[in-house]
């Protein structure tokens, strides 16, 4: 569905993504991990459109769309829920919703208070706050906003840019089944971009790691988690000579 | 001695220099307007810049020096000087008292708040026709004197001015590198954060307030005392937002910005006034105007964050609005 | 019973600057409420817009056409506008856009002299101008024009901003001009329409005032700064507040200027509002901001 | 900081050079005294074309410093220093506003060069503080020639209950305080004094309070555009007093603003505007008469008052230079003696003491009948 | 439940509405000299504000807040910074307009003297502060491990960096007590540990330490002591042990089968 090649993506005199490639089908759910400022970001960023990219193409159902704008993106089905959160402040959390689904409001003006209600069934703590100004959230609460407002573009691809960030474990676990569900039943392609790792290789079909711009590892998520590389570097314990033990 | 230092002694240096090479008094009243402006928008730009407060009003202050001043030295016969130090020290206490409630309020609020003080100042000025003139204007007023050294002329004003310019920019810069300073930034930067680390934000806004009343009301009396003759039109909404586009087209991010915008905002419509006619022979002050407005649009859309900004950049020593070089520690990193 | 009536009378005055406030006020509201830009050229289009028709309708055009066409004459100068000042300096700092809308103004102030000369010039009122009396209060039916065009003007913006989805989208742009093109929304094209439909509201307050006190080249300066108080006291995002906030300077100025003195209503209307302001720090019509740490 | 300075002659400049006599020019072209300054700018430059045109003054030709000061205080004294201290003009016309005359005429003390000032108040040529103004003259009808017109003529008519208002600027202003001065002197009652913007767009809430006092006339002291709205306000109210305007209204552009309301309106103005009643045998009437026509050829808008102002002035300096040369001190001892000098404005009779030389008489009241103006006494 | 120790914050029956939502309800407990105590909670359960409220930036709808025996109800969060208690926040707040070694020098001004007039004037006592206090920046920099990006603009820094940025600000007020929202959010694994190093040996100085954090393992790796919000309502507290076997906690927040470690 998606196919990446030869990758180049510079910010200033930044190299930042140095020569990517990979694929994706329909309906896979591709985990990206690596070390802050690895690149992911900007990576997602530039299938997004946000980046330009100086070498290489993006195709999305054979077709090449490198040097789309972002809106043209998001018309051709490609979502991105960006860092930070990026939800309209003043804007109450219906209003957030509503225009997740901006891109397709003309044609499916009827279909859209119905998927605002199925969306929101994912994310029962929203219910209680519609008419709340985005900005007055929680910080888990908001990442549930930009989530639950990337679902609602009803994307071919969603990208995901470090979900879990400040929510809660029991929401985090949630988060990652109804990622799984999208894949499985509404055929959606996600790519997820996870500093837990664990959570991330739970749910993914295929990982890589990525790291200083160039992916290292990659294979399936069962491969990657029993990678000792990877074991080492994301699944040691907190340890150190001066944290005491732990219990359970 | 800091490299900063000695920017500022060479500034110094040229504008010692400037009348002895340069004789024509044009030229030199010229360069005593831009003084003028460039108190009140040092003043302004330690509040703007680096506090990051807006201010529509400070033709008030500019005012109230200049009225104080005449009405003491002209109407009471007062020595200038004193009249001058009266008239700052009642800019200062305005500013005080106005600053309580109105840096209470915030962004665009601040902005009507500023506004709606010079309005209110400016009607003042109108309408005490028994101390002011009113409309009809202020006129006899005294030069300054010091000694037997009367400031009459224009070289002689030109140094006095740019004494006090210079002194205030120094002022202003020893305030920037110093705690106050980062309270002032930190204002900008962060209001949480300045909160969070103990910083009494209101205290400081009022400080760098009533700094900058200082500065413009300081200008305005000498102001007064070079043209000998004010009136309220001369302290209109018009000349604050005057004062602010010097701030910006200068750079509120230096204090030289100040200096800068001042220069740039009277040397262009002086200039304007010798080229657009060669340009277009018997076009009126219309084409001045315009040739001003397409000027500052386009030096504002190519050079967004003012003069001092661009020329930091082209020479590449855009080090940020910091003070200490890690040259200038002996490398203070590992 | 005189002063009831001195009082209608007031009102009435207050009405009438408060609705030409008003009008200038939204164009004023919907540009900052998509581009986040402070447009302090928004009151040329009125000078633009009052000109034109004035010069159109003097050269033989029947009155509605006239001021269609100068209408859309504006809007076109308010896209042109958009094109070449607001959109290559659309990543500046506010500051610095403020000073750009600025110098657009002088430039429209130059030109209009060029064009225009500096004599002011009027156009004849809408339809015919015989005074209505109201409990001996006098109303004249080009008040009532620009009253109800303003209000007209209130409903409509309300209704688009607040309760259409596409309204919606073009606020989200100024919320976050990033996300908002994450959602597929245009803001370059946003910020065109936005302001192209300015400086039509811009043109039309000018048409209507014409009749009223007249119309010169520099008549944009003093409206653009009462519609820039109107526009702040309600809050700068919201039209219908702005259009109170209009209303209710305009009332200030007329009760100041009838109980006090004409020459002081400035300054009480400002002390006033500061007053009320100084009460109420975040704005008369304060509504959450959306802001916490 | 020599490039060439704007040279309006519109001729090429005589190659030998040594010829020119350098005049400054300063008049507000744009800002809120545009309507004024660009008829008075217009005129000078007019008139300097057509001295030129004939080979100039004694052989020289004139070389006009034209700088539109812009309404604005500081331009007019950059405007002022620079035609003085880096063009060294001869002598200065300008100062459309009152304000800005005043703000400019102490450099011209200082550098002892002339000055014809364009404005009207009484503080430019003779300030109530007494101070010396030996170099500044006026051209324009003060406020104390002006107000006693206006106010023989309420006493002539009889209205006794007079209301006041004039325009906040320095010209409404220094008007009222002459007024003031001088209605003492009267046995007239005046029952409200006011002031309004020159930016006002209906001034009904202060009428109210005019309205209240039912007065016999009402005097609107200011220039064309706040006038007509005010008018226009008045007569909206239903009030059919008498209204005397000021000595700014002489433009037509004050009948097509106000419109109907205009009807019944008095004002005191110099004979420009209704040059056509005026007897053939008066003394102005010829220049009035090829001012305005050369005027309204060349620029294609009516002639005004103000733009008479301009051509006294300048004539009176041409006159100076003719008969002294360019040495500033003549010329101002030229001026001062200046025994009768027929202009569009009045006939001058300068003196010593008397650096405006105007009196009444070249004044009429003027009242506007079914949008003309006709002479009334 | 009993703790030996000197209280150093008190909190007691601290309750917060905005309109209809009760983001924090009748909320009490105490923190100890030399603890490091965890807030924890599903979100939205009303840490962020229980955070803002004893810092001072709301302030409470009722209850009170004690401080080194004062009472801060109601004080303002710059009076609260200057009686030695500073935070860190969950969104950020570097000083991006300022240098990371400005950032942290800004942190020290409650200690402090240069006044307006000094400043200007530049006074030998200004040059002798502001040297000192450089320096100590300088170490606070060290502390967190950040010295070598002293010089650089901060908004320039990762993510991570700037969290430690912000903690290195904290310190350099020489507080008694920080609080931090969230101090892992966005950090990788490696960059947790050596952020969980460096609060165990500020605590060793004799810092005190209140935090909120979602990831458990740091949470229980260096708690002394819990305390659990869910919608507002305390609903637990203890030691780490104690709470990992509270029922209520792990129905509402840590989930059934999740397992720690
Ligand atoms: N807009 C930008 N301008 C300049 N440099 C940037 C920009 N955005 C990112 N970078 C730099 O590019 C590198 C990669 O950043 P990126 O955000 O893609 O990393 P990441 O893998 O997403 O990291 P994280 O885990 O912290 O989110 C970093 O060194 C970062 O500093
Ligand atoms: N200013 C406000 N106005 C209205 N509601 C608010 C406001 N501030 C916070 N809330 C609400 O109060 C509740 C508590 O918010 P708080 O930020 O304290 O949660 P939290 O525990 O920090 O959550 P998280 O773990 O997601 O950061 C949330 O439901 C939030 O929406
Ligand atoms: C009527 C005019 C003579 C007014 C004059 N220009 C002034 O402002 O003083
Ligand atoms: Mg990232
Ligand atoms: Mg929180």
């Amino acid at each position: 569905m998606l196919a990446v090649n030869n990758l180049h993506v510079y910010h200033g005199y930044l190299h930042v993504v140095k020569g990517i490639s990979f694929q994706i089908q329909k309906g896979e759910l591709l985990a990206i991990v690596g070390a802050n400022g690895a690149g992911k970001s900007t990576l997602l960023g530039t299938l997004a459109g946000v980046y330009k990219a100086a070498e290489g193409t993006i195709e999305l159902e054979g077709e090449d769309i490198t040097p789309a704008t972002m809106q043209t993106l998001v018309k051709k089905g490609i979502c991105l829920v960006p860092e930070r959160r990026q939800i309209f402040d003043s804007l109450s959390v219906k209003d957030n919703l509503l225009l997740g689904a901006y891109h397709r409001y003309r044609r499916d003006k009827k279909e859209i208070p119905r998927d605002v209600e199925q969306v929101l069934e994912l994310f029962p703590r929203l219910k209680q706050m519609l008419d709340r100004p985005g900005g007055l959230l929680s910080g888990g609460e908001q990442q549930m906003l930009a989530i639950a407002r990337g679902l609602m573009a009803k994307p071919k691809l969603i990208m995901l840019d470090e979900p879990s960030l400040g929510l809660a474990p029991l929401i985090v676990k949630d988060i990652m089944t109804i990622l799984r569900k999208m894949c499985d039943e509404l055929e959606t392609t996600i790519i997820l971009v996870e500093q837990n790792v664990k959570a991330a290789l739970k749910v993914a079909d295929r990982a890589c790691v990525l790291s200083h711009g160039q992916i290292s590892i990659s294979g399936t998520a069962q491969e990657l988690m029993n990678n000792e590389t990877v074991q080492a570097a994301y699944f040691g314990k907190k340890q150190s000579n001066l944290v005491r033990e732990s219990i359970s | 001695m800091h490299e900063r230092r000695l920017g500022t002694w060479l500034f110094a240096l040229g504008i010692l220099l400037f009348p002895l090479i340069v004789h024509s008094n044009y030229l030199l009243s010229i360069l005593i307007m831009i003084g003028f402006y460039s108190l009140v928008c040092n003043g302004l730009t330690m509040l703007m810049g680096y506090a990051g407060q807006i201010s529509l009003g400070h033709a008030a202050f500019y005012g109230i020096g200049a009225y104080t001043t005449a009405y003491l030295s002209a109407t009471h016969g007062w020595s200038p000087w004193l009249s001058i130090i009266a008239g700052a020290v009642i800019s200062a206490f305005i500013a005080f008292i106005v600053g309580i409630p109105t840096f209470k309020l915030k962004g665009h609020y601040l902005a009507l708040a500023t506004l709606g003080f010079g309005v209110i100042v400016y009607t003042c000025f109108k309408e005490f026709t028994s101390i002011t003139g009113g409309m009809n204007g202020f006129f006899g007023i005294p030069s300054i004197k010091l000694f037997a050294w009367e400031f009459s002329n224009d070289a002689r004003f030109y140094y006095l001015i740019w004494t006090v310019v210079l002194l205030s920019l120094l002022f202003s810069q020893n305030i920037i590198h110093s705690r106050v300073g980062r309270a002032l930034r930190s204002i900008e930067g962060s209001e949480a954060a300045s909160d969070a680390v103990g910083i009494d934000i209101m205290r400081y806004k009022l400080q760098v307030f009533v700094y900058s009343a200082i500065c413009a009301s300081i200008a305005g009396s000498l102001y007064a005392h070079y043209v000998t003759f004010i009136n309220p039109q001369a302290f209109d909404a018009m000349l604050s937002i005057y004062f602010l586009i010097m701030v910006i087209t200068g750079g509120a991010s230096s204090i030289w910005g100040a200096v800068i915008g001042s220069s740039v905002f009277v040397l262009l419509s002086e200039l304007l006034k010798e080229v657009v006619p060669l340009v277009f022979s018997n076009a009126g002050g219309e084409f001045e105007i315009v040739f001003f407005g397409v000027l500052l649009v386009v030096m504002l859309i190519y050079m967004p964050n003012g003069l001092t900004a661009a020329w930091k950049k082209i020479t590449g020593k855009w080090r940020t609005s910091t003070t200490l070089s890690p040259a200038a520690k002996g490398g203070g990193g590992r | 019973m005189e002063v009831f009536s001195q009082f209608i009378q007031l009102f009435f005055s207050g009405l009438t600057i408060g609705s030409i406030y008003a009008l200038i006020a939204i164009g004023f509201v919907v540009t900052y409420n998509v581009t986040g830009v402070l447009n302090f050229a928004q009151g040329e289009f009125a000078m633009l817009g009052a000109l034109t028709a004035i010069s159109l309708s003097g050269a033989g055009l029947p009155l509605w056409a006239a001021i269609s066409l100068a209408i859309a004459i504006v809007v076109l100068i308010g896209a042109l506008f958009e094109k070449t000042a607001i959109y290559p300096a659309r990543h500046s700092s506010g500051a610095t856009l403020i000073i750009i809308t600025i110098g657009v103004s002088f430039v429209f102030r130059g030109l209009a002299i060029f064009i225009w000369g500096t004599q002011p010039k009027s156009l004849r009122p809408f339809t015919a101008n015989d005074p209505i009396t109201i409990f001996q209060a006098v109303l004249l039916p080009q008040n009532l024009w620009a009253i109800a065009i303003s209000l007209v003007g209130v409903f409509s913006m309300g209704y688009f901003f607040n309760k259409t989805y596409i309204g919606k989208a073009v606020s989200a742009c100024v919320v976050n001009k990033f996300a908002a093109r994450l959602m597929g929304i245009h803001p370059e094209k946003m910020s065109l329409i936005a302001i192209s439909i300015s400086a039509g509201l811009g043109a039309l307050a000018g048409i209507v005032i014409a009749p009223i006190s007249g119309a010169s080249y520099n008549m944009g300066m003093m409206l653009g700064m009462k519609a820039f108080v109107a526009a702040v006291i309600g809050g700068l995002t919201n039209a219908p507040a702005a259009v109170v906030g209009a209303f209710l300077l305009g009332i200030l100025e007329s009760f100041a200027e009838g109980f006090w003195s004409a020459g002081l209503k400035d300054a009480i209307s400002f002390a006033l509002l500061l007053m009320m302001l100084f009460v109420k720090p975040n704005g008369l019509f304060a509504k959450a901001t959306g802001k916490r740490v | 900081a020599c490039t060439s300075s704007q040279e309006t002659s519109g001729k090429k400049e005589e190659a030998g050079g040594g010829g020119e006599i350098k005049i400054g020019a300063i008049f507000d072209t744009s800002g809120v005294a545009a309507p004024l300054g660009k008829g008075e700018m217009d005129t000078v430059q007019m008139l300097a074309d057509q001295i030129n045109e004939k080979g100039g003054i004694n052989g020289k030709k004139i070389k006009l410093i034209a700088i539109d000061s812009k309404s604005d205080q500081n331009q007019a004294v950059l405007a002022m220093k620079k035609v003085i201290e880096q063009e060294k003009v001869v002598a200065v016309i300008g100062g459309t506003t009152s304000g800005n005359s005043l703000a400019m005429l102490p450099i011209a003390m200082k550098a002892q060069i002339p000055f014809i000032s364009a404005a009207s108040s009484k503080q430019i040529n003779a300030p109530d503080d007494g101070a010396k103004r030996d170099w500044v003259f006026k051209v324009a009808q003060g406020d104390d020639v002006v107000m006693p017109k206006v106010l023989d003529f309420l006493t002539k008519k009889g209205w006794k209950k007079i209301a006041w208002l004039n325009v906040a600027t320095s010209y409404g202003t220094s008007g009222h305080a002459e007024f003031q001065r001088l209605v003492k002197n009267y046995d007239l009652n005046v029952v409200i004094e006011d002031e309004f913007e020159a930016t006002v767009n209906d001034a009904k809430a202060m009428l109210t309070r005019v309205k209240k006092e039912n007065p016999d006339a009402i005097i609107v002291w200011g220039t064309v555009q706040e006038t007509s709205v005010v008018v226009k306000n008045i007569r909206e109210l239903g009030m059919n007093v008498p209204i005397l305007g000021s000595n700014g209204l002489g433009s037509k552009q004050f009948i097509e603003l106000a419109g109907d309301a205009a009807n019944g309106v008095y004002f005191p103005a110099g004979k420009l505007p209704v040059i056509e009643q005026i007897p053939a045998n008066d003394a102005q009437k010829e220049v009035i008469t090829t001012y305005k026509k050369a005027f309204e050829e060349k620029f294609g808008y009516p002639a005004s008052t103000f733009g008479g102002h301009a051509y006294d002035g300048f004539m009176m300096l041409t006159k100076a230079i003719e008969a002294k040369g360019t040495d500033p001190k003549a010329i101002k001892t030229f001026l001062e003696n200046m025994k009768e000098f027929v202009g569009v404005t009045g006939i001058f009779k300068m003196s010593e003491n008397d650096h405006n030389g105007l009196n009444t008489d070249s004044l009429v009241m003027i009242e506007i009948q079914n949008g003309q103006w006709k002479i009334t006494e | 439940m009993k703790r030996n120790g000197q209280v150093l914050l008190t909190v007691e029956h601290i309750t917060k509405q905005f309109g209809g939502v009760v983001a924090v309800n009748d909320v009490s407990f105490d923190v100890n000299k030399g603890e490091i105590l965890a807030v924890i909670g599903p979100n939205g359960a009303g840490k962020t504000t229980l955070f803002n409220i004893v810092t001072g930036i709301l302030a409470p709808s009722s209850g009170t807040v004690r401080f080194n025996g004062t009472d801060i109800t109601g004080k303002k969060p710059y009076q609260i910074a200057q009686l030695g208690m500073t935070r860190t926040f969950q969104n950020l707040e570097v000083f991006t307009n300022m240098s990371v070694i400005e950032n942290v020098m800004t942190g020290a001004h409650r200690n402090m003297k240069t006044s307006f007039l000094q400043a200007g004037l530049r006074v030998p006592s200004v040059k002798k502060e502001e040297k000192a206090v450089e320096e100590k920046a300088m170490r606070c920099l060290e502390k967190v491990g950040i010295a070598h990006l002293a010089y650089e603009r901060a908004e320039t820094l990762p993510y991570g960096n700037q969290r430690l940025l912000e903690i290195a600000r904290a310190i350099a007020a020489e507080p008694a007590l920080i609080l931090l929202d969230e101090p892992m959010a966005g950090l990788n694994d490696e960059e947790s540990r050596w952020l969980v190093e460096v609060i165990l040996q500020l605590r060793k100085e004799g810092l005190t330490f209140v935090f909120v954090e979602h990831d458990m393992e740091t949470v229980m790796a260096i708690s002394d002591h819990i305390v659990v919000l869910d919608n507002g309502v305390k609903i637990g507290e203890g030691t780490p042990e104690e709470i990992y076997r509270n029922k209520a906690v792990v129905a509402a927040y840590l989930g059934e089968e999740e397992t720690v470690c």
